[in-house]
């Protein structure tokens, strides 16, 4: 079980494709930098096929004036929370 | 667990450095171990030792060389990424017949085969890329 | 305005976000730069640019500077006109009212124009 | 194999075109790298980075290096597994025969299993 | 009249479209670096709206191995050739 | 025709200097004159002097000071971009009590005035990017 890390947006890049195709079905995205705002209706549409699997950063979502605004199908999640998916899943893949 | 970190972003230029120094707090808060950091790519950059950030904004330089203070980290910097892109040491200098050196203290450089032997020997390995 | 000889004015266009990387507070720092120096300076926001307008932005990590309260700063500088690219804001869900300054939206008609009419245009 | 006892490969996987950024160069460095310290490693061409393997790739303006030289002497170095995402070479309208190196298809079903089964797994 | 420059992939940037979309009916565009990706079918469909205006740097292809791939309706220029672009447009706006 | 040059990508990790220097010696050859290039942003980063790439590959950072020599073109370094990512001069150096200088000789640092200057008063500016 695997956590990937996404820092770039889904309306610039299409990077996510590729991070999505990559992932088992038990394998968790966490949306990091100006990869949160992918966690923002209907961006966030882009990653319907990973639903409960799908976190963003708490921190990089408050700097951007983004906290209300967080789908609610996505899980928020603080650094400590980032360390904490480190420690659960064996492995960390990180697309940029 | 033991933890390794991977910087490829400029300091100042990308979140990387930011996010990884983050990251790094937040690990030792629970426990763990930030053993090394390994910087490739344009995050050699984070070991430019003359790097002047404006007083209202993060020293990033000096607070990876407070994590190597206050909790051992090695803070090892790939020779040939930094090299080209001229972030050298006092040795290297002198090899290629050079006057002075721009690597900040407390970092190292260093081969791949040491982030190899980080990601073999270490319990996560972490990236953060521009 | 402050040069209202020049016959043209300097198209700053910032097209990244805030905090992910230094391109939008440097592209800003250009416009201000640009209308301290007496030019006439417009400045546009497209693509992951409208999300630098995003009301309640803050401080990042280990107090990283955002770029917001240099926003603020603009009207001091002169720096009155804002443009926004409507379809960039609609791709991203935003709608003027999310928006931290009364801007101008300008439909993608309107795009070509923009750039056809300021010299010099910096693209950020 | 240089080392068949251990039990996984390392997998670097390649995203980024070559002579436009260093990312590929830098990315096969740490496969040649790894190989010499006597790992077995597997490289992944996805995205961008299936164009590393076009045929007749030359070098950049000002002699500035290509990666294609590099990737000739993998064989040397024991790195055999080439594989190569059968989608991200459809959009970019390549086949096979237009590839330097003999290599191996991935199709999408088979592309989380090479990402689970590997470890470290390099990103670049 | 303007001169674009892109030396983005459309395979992995989204920028082409902005550029696309500034673009006045006379303008051209070029395509530089890894811009050339997209000189290529299918990749150049994206351009078709600026047929007879598309422009591909020469020196690009060829070092990725492109010369030979590049769709007709592109007209291939050298640095030189770049130069007189530059020369015959008011003003180069880099889309990046 | 008198052009300016804005170059924003740093050596050795993207090609936006090769392309600018490319583009720099054709324009020459066409009779015009290459009065400026300003450099931003990872630009900063082509001033860099103990920058020592392998043999094999071009010196760029020599190439900027070849241009300089030959040409008279003024290579302006943005001081914020670059004071914070440690390119600095001697006379900087000193006013923040630093050891030593990070600027190869035949560049200068200059505000971002003199950028907006060169794109008014040159016939054309160009700009290559990372």
């Amino acid at each position: 079980m695997q956590l990937h890390l996404l820092n770039r947006s889904v309306a610039s890049s299409h990077v996510y494709r590729d991070a999505l195709r990559a992932m088992s079905d038990d394998d968790y995205l966490l949306l990091i930098e100006d990869g949160v705002y992918g966690a923002v209706a209907p961006l966030v549409e882009h990653f319907s096929s990973i639903a409960g699997r799908l976190f963003a950063l708490r921190e990089d979502l408050e700097s951007r004036g983004l906290e209300g605004r967080c789908a609610e199908s996505v899980i928020v999640v603080d650094t400590e929370g980032f360390v904490q998916l480190t420690e659960e899943t064996e492995r960390t893949v990180s697309w940029f | 667990m033991r933890y390794a970190l991977l910087v490829q972003g400029a300091p100042y230029s990308h979140q990387a450095a930011h996010s990884a120094l983050r990251f790094a707090s937040a690990l030792i808060d629970r426990g763990h171990r930030l053993e090394t950091v390994f910087f490739y790519h344009d995050g050699i950059y984070n070991a430019q030792r003359l790097a002047t950030p404006p007083q209202d904004e993060p020293h990033l330089i000096e607070a990876w060389q407070r994590l190597h203070h206050e909790q051992g980290t090695a803070l090892l910097v790939c020779v040939a990424a930094a090299l080209k892109r001229g972030v050298i040491d006092e040795r290297e200098s002198q090899r290629h017949g050079k006057q002075g050196h721009s690597l900040a203290a407390s970092f190292e450089l260093t081969g791949v085969g040491q982030l190899i032997e980080a990601a073999m020997t270490h319990d996560r390995l972490v990236t953060f890329s521009p | 305005m402050n040069n209202a000889d020049s016959t043209t004015a300097l198209l700053v266009v910032l097209r990244h976000a805030p905090h992910g990387s230094s391109w939008l507070r440097e592209g800003l720092d250009v416009a201000l730069v640009g209308a301290a120096f007496g030019q006439t300076v417009d400045l546009l926001f497209l693509g992951d640019g409208v999300q630098a307008l995003i009301k309640g932005q803050q401080q990042g990590p280990l107090g990283q500077k955002g770029t917001h309260p240099t926003l603020d700063m603009l009207a001091m500088y002169d720096i009155e006109t804002l443009l926004v690219d409507v379809e960039s804001l609609a791709q991203r869900g935003l709608t003027e009212a999310d928006l931290q300054l009364p801007v101008t939206l300008i439909t993608a008609s309107q795009l070509p124009h923009l750039f056809a009419q300021h010299t010099p245009v910096f693209n950020f």
